[in-house]
């Protein structure tokens, strides 16, 4: 049993990063989405087979030309303060993500036109086109007393220290730096979850946290890099867990063709990136980076998404084979002229690139590492340098990208490629879109799929913006990370693995479905 | 009286050094590149109207000038601003996390200086020994250590193999807190306190103990011992509270020092204190967090080094004028 | 009792007490075991550099015959890397700990010999200094100035020379009160010339002992910040090595031949130099002489 | 006899080799005896004098003779009954008295601390009554008891340092250049209170002191002392009237004399011998005005000139200069 | 040329010290309105107690610290009036002589390289053959044979007689026509002081040298001097000639420094003059005389008015003497 002072009633989950904030609106990590879906209700959720399952809505409806949505509401949800939870609440959070365009969640409300209350207890969302991804899965429903009086200015602002929702957990408190604590909130509408407690302990390191979980100070961990997990594997009492999940890394080329753009230009030439792509053994790369904990990467969307990915014919596949990539410049008239090992393009600039890291993020530094020795092994030349994430987030997201080559990953919070897709799209310069890249033909799939609401005829045309994307290859997707965790067997049980992972994923019912093992 | 016109003037220093660190850290930090509101960008989905509204809210869009006398202004009301990435009042989190790194730090300090003072004289008083040689380089020994390493040696053969001692955190997770778990957090501050001391405690031993070595070739020693005092009390009544004068200084150095070693060791031990919380500020571009911790952790040696020339004062009649 | 003449050098004399003291000889034949390992290491044992191996199977691989040391988190070889790392942590040191010197050196120099508003100046400059806390300082720079090799030594060298400033300056204050300078100042000698021909050498002698302190710190300060993952990535340290190995896990996995070779390392070289700078201290700082 | 040192030797170790401080040091004083011992610097006198209340540092070891004390050897006493005997029964004005006093610590406090320290039956107050006193004895007002040393002059140190040697009323002070580093007319004043305790207190001393003069003016007798031995010892007129010894005939002729007429003094050529290889025969051979053949070959024998005036040279009795 | 050397004049030499963030700046007045001349060829003694100012005068005299008032007529010249190059020029006319010499040797040099630094600093010598010629000249000249082989050594290795020597051949290399020798053999041993005193002489008569002799020993002073001069707080107290000064002191002042000179053969210490109290700070000196607290005249007189008023001149009294009382030389 485990050493939690408490009993068995309290889950102990270990991770390694905080939440950045306990504001939903303006928080962006995954941590605080995690504790957000169990404090806060949305309409809808994820069960434990990723299929739609009513939330705070008991059931929902799009009309015929899937331009309205409406959410029948239960009557018996109360906030965590002791207030009635009331379709105004819906209504409010909704306005105020739009109208303030407020953090993440405003995307999914681009086309909304107005939503209102109906007969009391219905909630209908009206859209000015088809809307392929159902927002009801992604915005945590607020309460209005509390938001209400705030200006947008002041929601930025705002640490929302003792966030009330109507979830199935309530906030207790945040110890900065070592913890934070739910506990079962007793008001909650569904049925009682089994935990009376959950903590979530925070590890700077996650080989620490890896011998914790042995231990036994934890119970589960949210997820764990694959030589550390490699090490708690032959643990009698530690179950691990391999499931795919809704992300990707990959290796991105600046292909802005805008004069801002002080990227070096060769990489603007196909050739080149496809030549760099073919010189990576991506397998090689899962193996030697991810410790073979994962699948070589091609399109973009990931296997964790197995309804919506794109399989590529073997003769299709970029990489792994050096020979072709030196063919490829060869043809392009990349050639070594000056004999120093460095091809050079026939004005003698030569193909030299910078190329960035997160550094905190091992696995991508490894492949970088790995890249670096590839690419000269094919006459280009790589330097490399890794950054902190802000600053690799602000030296790639910069109106005058002054960049070549970074690494760094994609995670989709909800198993719709809507998101994922969304990435490259021209008018997402500016935005989530990293390698600047526009292609008109990809944007308009983009739209046409965004409104086609069967899945056989979205799934089309999905393939078909996956393999432009592939070919032009301002991406080179790595590999879709396994997600990792592991758990105790003496603890907890009644843990089902699931791709994007047990817990951490975009289902909250694990925790919801949770037994003690005794 | 002339003790407190010296105490007046090395308070007025310590203001003076402290003004000058404020200055230098918003200097540091406004004038080098990294531009914060992008950084918070990073999710992408910020208008621009969004990222005006914020530099609003964090003050960044007034002229350098202004932004510096607000600061001075805040630092002095105690308002550190208001952290980038977990958009709390910094002066809020900062409470949370100092006590944790006093806790820590304070434990260590006692230890290394009783310890380290103990040895030191324990060396002295033995000159040329086999015990003195020995306290000589196990102290060079320590000196050299990487703190960061001996902790991860701990974490292994103490933690990993032996299962003697946590090795991560103050409480164990799912504790309540409170004095109950008073036991709790003395089994987690074994290990940090252990790494931060062994390390540190080198330096100790050997300046208490040249210190000693100094002092107990002095004639008044002499004349102690003329005096029919035994070894002893020549040593702890005579030759110690002599010795004891440098290494008050030390000791206020050593705080300096040991704000360095509370990052690593948090880092190691997942220890929720201030050291931490820098370098993640570091890490995240946190430019309140970070002056925020960097003023305080210099205010902490300043305050340490005012400590000591106050000490200095009282118990040294002869210093007089600086 | 009258002393036979006899060619007088001091060097010679340290040198030679150096390597009489226990401790002193023990710091010379670390440090000369670390240089040449780190000189002519990658020379003596040319194995595949930086070579990763293929498979899965072979990352963090226990020590065998083709691998001494065995392999890290990407399969490339410990032993290899652990030279390598000598020669990062040596440069490092060795470079921070110039620009120390020659910037506490100078500062000590003038703050101690003018000891007006240009001196008290510089003294309240170094207090100054030594009043921030050192890592947190040299963190917050090698993050916001990058972190690559050059700015790696630029930002220790920069931060580290306070205590030689100090060093320096007691030196010369102690030298400038003796009576020879006075001697010499009456006869009309130069504040050039006094420097130059009386201060300077007898300065020296501490801020060397001081200098083989001062590379162990740097050396720390090095291994500290790669440590903390602000190390050049591209470039093999042994503190760049216990970054990656203490993020892959290596601990937990007991992978021990990949966070002992660059801890011990760590540990020799620094204990080398502390050893000879505090035995050379000792030797030359006369207040400390105790045989 | 109060003090007897029978054949004293004290080596020190040292990197170069032995030095042979004290070579077989024969010397009494009677209890009330003011004892002057002069020579020049390195000749042994702080070290004779040190071994007395065996204060020597910790490289010295005493190679042979004894002391007797009332009798009693020292030198076979354990550490405990010296720590009894010490101040109490033998007490030491130091050379500097500017680094004899604890920096950190109240005059007064010092010197109750002696006092506190041999006899356990006084209190505090007391013990502060019996400071205060001594302060007015060497008249150094008593209200400064309080105050730091380095409050005080280079001449109230001294005073205060012999304050405390007083404290406990010894038999025997010993005095290591009390007066040497001060001001002429500090030296007078000291010199004369040394002189007015000694008789009014009944107490013994022996006076270090490198210059003749001072020895001359304030002591019964003098002991030379050169290469660390004794060359001659007598009451202070005989010595300093008939100097038997040609160092000390050498030494007095070093000094200039206000009350002679002014001549230019001569000086003694040459250095001491090295104590680590000691010559066989007489320390001064090398410097000697009247050496003679043979007196580097074996040591010279004392020569005893009656009432108490020896010296160690065969000239001796031949005649002074 | 004149008889005079030196003439000094109402030297004033104050240091400035601030004794405290909330204090006003005071002064130490070392010396304090000092009249004297120095005549060719001749050893003037300056003897008082410590603090007197002795070592300030002398560092005054060859512009070791800054006079702040009077005038130093060297040959006819005001010393503080020239500068820089000039000065440096001028300093191979006097030279120094220090008290330690343990301490005014550099250990790191070798006795040649001591010698020869004035030479080199002046640059004197044109050659390396002629530097070395020079050297080895003044070494002999100072006594230190074999030169060739003493200029090899280094301080340490040399007793402290043979670095005073040093000192002195440091000195006169550059020929200078006055030393201020500053208590030049209070260091040394009573057995090996005569030999240097005597060298000085020596090196007096051969070149023609005038002499500062500072020192605190009374009988030294008047073994060695011409004239000796008393100082108390940074003031003349009596000048005359070195007999008439001790044999026939007219100042109180002098008449108790002379009473307690300790003499080498036994006698009663009868007829001393001990002076009570202490010296005053030379920081806040007493109007009137000086030396009224302490002086045994005074309160044999009953304490007259004039000395608490006004502070005595230094008046001529004899051929050649100055004292600076109000009652001098009546009633002994
Ligand atoms: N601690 C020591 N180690 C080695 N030699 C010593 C030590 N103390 C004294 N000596 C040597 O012993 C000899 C006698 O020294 P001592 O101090 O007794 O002489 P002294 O007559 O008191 O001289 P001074 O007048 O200079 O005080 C000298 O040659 C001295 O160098
Ligand atoms: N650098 C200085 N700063 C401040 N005051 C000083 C300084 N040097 C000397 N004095 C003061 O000036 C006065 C005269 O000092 P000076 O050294 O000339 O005396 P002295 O007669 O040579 O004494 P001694 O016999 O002790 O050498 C003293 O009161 C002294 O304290
Ligand atoms: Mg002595
Ligand atoms: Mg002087």
């Amino acid at each position: 049993s485990g050493k939690g002072g408490t009993g068995s009633r309290v889950l102990r989950v270990g991770w390694n990063a905080e939440p950045d904030s306990m504001n939903p609106i303006t928080a962006f990590s995954t941590q605080g989405v995690e504790i957000f879906q169990l404090v806060y209700d949305k309409l809808l959720g994820y069960d434990r087979d990723l299929k739609v399952r009513p939330e705070l809505a008991e059931s929902y409806s799009y009309s015929d030309d899937n331009k309205t949505l409406s959410f029948v509401l239960r009557g018996n949800a109360k906030w965590q303060d002791g207030q009635a939870l009331t379709p105004d609440d819906v209504v409010f959070t909704y306005k105020l993500i739009k109208d303030k365009q407020l953090g993440e969640y405003a995307q999914w409300l681009n086309h909304m036109t107005s939503v209102e209350v109906k007969d009391g207890k219905k909630v209908v969302l009206s859209f000015d086109e088809p809307q392929a991804f159902n927002p009801g899965l992604a915005i945590p429903i607020l309460p209005k007393h509390i938001w209400a009086s705030m200006s947008a200015d002041e929601i930025q602002k705002f640490a929302n220290e003792k966030p009330i929702g109507s979830g199935p957990y309530r906030f207790v408190e945040w110890k900065n730096g070592a913890s934070l604590t739910l506990e079962r909130n007793p008001d909650y509408w569904g049925p009682a979850p089994k935990a009376e407690k959950i903590v979530y302990t925070l590890y700077a390191n996650e080989d620490i946290m890896a011998q914790a979980l042995k231990s036994g100070d934890i119970d589960i961990v949210t997820e764990m890099s694959p030589t550390v997990w490699d090490g708690v594997k032959n643990d009698k009492d530690v179950k691990i867990a391999e499931m795919p999940s809704f992300s990707f890394h990959h290796i991105g080329f600046n292909v802005y063709a805008d004069p801002k753009s002080k990227g070096n230009p060769l990489l603007r030439d196909k050739a080149v990136r496809q030549a760099l792509a073919y010189s990576l053994d991506r397998q090689r790369l899962v193996q030697l980076a991810l410790a073979g904990h994962g699948q070589a990467g091609d399109a973009i969307i990931p296997a964790g998404m197995k309804n919506w990915r794109l399989e590529l014919p073997a003769d299709r596949k970029i990489g792994a084979d050096p020979g072709k990539a030196m063919a490829i410049l060869d043809a392009a008239g990349y050639k070594d002229r000056n004999g120093d090992g460095v091809r050079e393009d026939a004005k003698g600039k030569p193909l030299s690139f910078r190329l960035i890291a997160t550094q905190t993020v091992a696995v991508d530094v490894r492949a970088a590492q790995l890249f670096k020795d590839a690419a000269e092994k094919i006459g280009v030349k790589l330097s490399l340098q890794t950054l902190d994430e802000n600053t690799l987030g602000s030296t790639v997201y910069n109106e005058a990208p002054d960049w070549d080559i970074f690494v760094w990953g994609w995670d989709s919070n909800v198993p719709d490629p809507n998101y994922l897709l969304s990435v490259p799209i021209t008018s997402q310069i500016g935005q989530n879109n990293d390698v600047f890249y526009s292609n008109p033909a990809y944007d308009a799939l983009f739209d046409k799929q965004s409104i086609t609401m069967d899945p056989m005829a979205r799934k089309a045309i999905t393939d078909e913006m996956q393999r432009i994307f592939y070919e032009d290859s301002a991406y080179i997707v790595m590999w879709y990370q396994n997600k990792l965790q592991a758990y105790r067997v003496d603890t907890w049980k009644n843990w089902k693995e699931i791709p994007g992972g047990i817990i951490y994923n975009v289902t909250r019912d694990n925790y919801l479905d949770a037994v003690p093992a005794h | 009286m002339l003790r407190l016109e010296m105490i007046l003037k090395k308070l007025a220093q310590a203001l003076l050094t402290l003004l000058a660190v404020a200055t230098f850290n918003f200097a540091l930090f406004r004038v080098l590149p990294g531009d914060p509101v992008k950084l918070l960008a990073r999710s992408g989905h910020l208008s621009s109207e969004a990222i005006a509204s914020m530099e609003k809210a964090f003050g960044l869009d007034k002229p350098l000038g202004t932004q510096f006398l607000l600061y001075l202004r805040n630092v002095c009301t105690g308002q550190l601003g208001i952290s980038y990435t977990y958009r709390r009042a910094v002066a809020d989190i900062l409470r949370e996390r100092i006590v944790n790194t006093l806790i820590l730090l304070a434990l260590a300090t006692v230890i290394v200086v009783a310890v380290g003072v103990a040895a030191g004289v324990l060396a002295a008083s033995r000159r040329g020994s086999k015990v003195d040689g020995a306290l000589v380089v196990t102290s060079l020994v320590f000196w050299s250590l990487p703190t960061f390493w001996v902790g991860l040696v701990l974490v292994i053969v103490l933690g990993v193999y032996l299962g003697a001692f946590p090795i991560s955190g103050m409480l164990s997770p799912g504790s309540i807190g409170g004095w109950g778990s008073l036991g709790d957090l003395a089994r987690h501050i074994v290990l940090p306190t252990i790494t931060l001391a062994l390390v540190d405690m080198g330096q100790f031993v050997l300046i208490t103990r040249s210190s000693l070595v100094d002092v107990l070739t002095e004639d008044y020693i002499l004349t102690a011992k003329a005096k029919g005092l035994s070894r002893r009390e020549v040593l702890w009544q005579h030759g110690v509270p002599n010795a004891l004068l440098p290494v008050i200084t030390t000791t206020a150095l050593y705080v300096s020092l040991v704000v360095g070693g509370a990052i690593q060791v948090e880092t190691v031990f997942s220890w929720p204190g201030m050291g931490r919380l820098m370098y993640d500020a570091v890490l995240r571009r946190d430019y309140p967090l970070l002056e925020a911790s960097f003023l305080l952790s210099a205010a902490i040696v300043i305050f340490a080094n005012f400590l000591s020339d106050i000490v200095y004062l009282l118990i040294d009649p002869r210093v007089r004028e600086a | 009792m009258s002393p036979e003449p006899r060619p007088y050098s001091r060097r010679r004399e340290s040198l030679s007490l150096l390597w009489s003291s226990p401790l002193g000889k023990t710091g010379l034949i670390l440090l000369g075991i670390v240089l040449l390992v780190g000189i002519a290491g990658p020379l003596v044992f040319p194995f595949q550099p930086r070579t990763s191996a293929d498979s899965a199977a072979s990352v963090l691989s226990q020590p065998d015959r083709s691998h001494w040391l065995g392999t890290d988190e990407l399969g490339r070889d410990v032993f290899r890397e652990t030279l390598d790392g000598a020669r990062v942590s040596l440069i490092v040191g060795v470079l921070a700990t110039l620009i120390s010197i020659l910037i506490g050196s100078l500062i000590g120099l003038v703050a101690g010999y003018y000891q007006g508003a240009l001196g008290s100046f510089l003294m309240r400059l170094t207090d100054f200094f030594l009043a921030l806390p050192m890592l947190p300082l040299v963190i917050i720079l090698a993050v916001i100035f990058g972190q690559s090799f050059a700015v790696i030594i630029l930002v220790i060298g920069l931060t580290g020379w306070p205590s030689t400033a100090r060093i320096a300056r007691s030196q010369v204050i102690s030298v400038r009160e003796r009576r020879f300078i006075e001697r010499v100042r009456s006869l009309g000698a130069s504040d050039a010339r006094i420097i130059r021909v009386h201060v300077l050498p007898n300065v020296v002698p501490l801020i060397v002992a001081n200098t083989s302190l001062v590379i162990a710190g740097s050396i720390l300060s090095e291994a500290t910040l790669a440590f903390l993952g602000l190390g050049d990535p591209s470039r093999v340290s042994w503190g760049t090595m216990l970054h990656y190995a203490f993020e892959a896990g290596a601990a937990g996995r007991g992978a021990w031949w990949y966070l002992m070779p660059p801890g011990l390392g760590i540990v020799l070289v620094v204990l080398g130099f502390t050893l000879t700078g505090h035995t050379l201290d000792r030797i030359l700082n006369p207040r400390l002489r105790d045989f | 006899m109060l003090l007897e040192m029978q054949d004293l030797c004290v080596r020190f170790a040292s990197r170069a080799g032995d030095v042979q401080a004290v070579r077989g040091l024969s010397l009494s004083m009677a209890e009330g005896e003011l004892l002057g011992l002069a020579g020049e610097s390195g000749s042994g006198k702080t070290t004779a004098a040190m071994a007395i209340p065996r204060l020597l540092p910790r490289n010295a070891t005493v190679a042979g003779g004894r002391i007797l004390f009332d009798g009693e050897d020292l030198l076979a006493k354990g550490e405990p009954e010296m720590e009894a005997l010490r101040w109490k029964a033998i007490s030491v004005v130091f050379q500097g008295a500017m680094n004899a006093l604890n920096p950190v610590q109240r005059v007064g406090s010092q010197i109750a601390e002696a006092i506190l320290h041999h006899e356990a039956a006084t209190g505090r107050d007391e013990a502060r009554r019996r400071v205060e006193e001594l302060f007015e004895l060497v008249g150094i007002p008593a209200a400064r008891s309080a105050s730091y040393p380095h409050e005080f002059s280079g001449g109230m140190r001294q005073r205060a340092m012999i304050a405390m040697a007083l404290a406990c009323k010894p038999r025997l002070v010993i005095a290591d250049e009390p007066i040497t580093a001060l001001d002429v007319m500090i030296q007078a004043q000291i010199l004369n209170l040394i002189k007015r305790l000694c008789s009014e207190l009944g107490l013994s001393m022996i006076l270090i002191s490198h210059d003749l003069s001072v020895i001359a003016e304030t002591c019964d007798r003098v002991a030379i002392m050169y290469a660390g031995r004794l060359v001659e010892t007598g009451g202070a007129r005989e010595v300093f009237e008939s100097p038997a010894h040609p160092y000390t005939a050498a030494l007095l002729g070093a000094f200039p004399n206000v009350n002679k007429e002014r001549v230019f003094v001569a000086g003694i050529p040459g250095n001491p011998p090295s104590l680590i290889e000691p010559p066989r025969g007489c320390g001064f051979y090398e410097r000697c005005a009247r050496r003679s053949p043979g007196c580097d070959e074996a040591e010279p024998a004392s020569v005893d000139l009656g009432g108490g005036h020896v010296a160690a040279c065969p000239l001796a009795r031949g005649g002074s200069r | 040329m004149s008889d005079k050397l030196l003439e000094v004049r109402d030297l004033l030499v104050r240091y400035e010290s601030r004794r405290g963030p909330f204090r006003k700046p005071s002064a130490v007045r070392a010396v304090d309105g000092l009249s004297f001349d120095l005549r060719r060829g001749e050893v003037l003694a300056v003897v008082g107690e410590s603090g007197c100012g002795k070592t300030t005068l002398g560092k005054a005299i060859t512009r070791l610290v800054g006079a702040s008032g009077g005038s130093i007529l060297f040959d006819g010249r005001d010393l503080l009036k020239v500068e820089g190059s000039e000065l440096r020029r001028m300093c191979g006319c006097f030279q120094t002589i220090f008290q330690d010499p343990y301490e005014s040797l550099d250990p790191r040099q070798s006795i040649f390289d001591i010698v020869a630094e004035p030479l080199l600093i002046h640059r004197e010598a044109s050659s390396e053959a002629e530097l070395r010629a020079r050297v080895h000249a003044a070494l002999e000249a100072a006594g230190l044979h074999p030169a060739e082989e003493m200029a090899r050594r280094y301080p340490h290795m040399l007793s402290g007689g043979q670095r005073q020597r040093v000192s002195i051949a440091a000195a006169m290399i550059l020929e200078p026509e006055l030393i201020v020798a500053d208590e030049p053999v209070s260091m040394l041993d009573v057995s090996i002081r005569a030999e240097i005193i005597r060298l000085m002489l020596e090196l007096r008569e051969r070149n023609r040298l005038t002499y500062l002799f500072i020192t605190h020993d009374l009988s030294l002073a008047w073994m060695i001097a011409d004239r000796i001069m008393v100082l108390y707080l940074g003031k003349l107290v009596e000048i005359g000639g070195a007999d008439e000064v001790i044999h026939g002191a007219l100042h109180p002042y002098t008449q108790a420094l002379v009473s307690v000179i300790p003499v080498p053969e036994a006698r009663s210490r009868s007829g001393q003059i001990l002076l009570k109290g202490e010296t005053p700070s030379p920081i806040d000196v007493p109007p009137g005389c000086r030396f009224r607290a302490r002086c045994w005249k005074c309160a044999e007189l009953g304490g007259p008015a004039i000395c608490a008023e006004r502070e005595p001149e230094p008046l001529p009294a004899g051929e050649g003497r100055l004292v600076a009382c109000h009652f001098a030389g009546t009633h002994l």
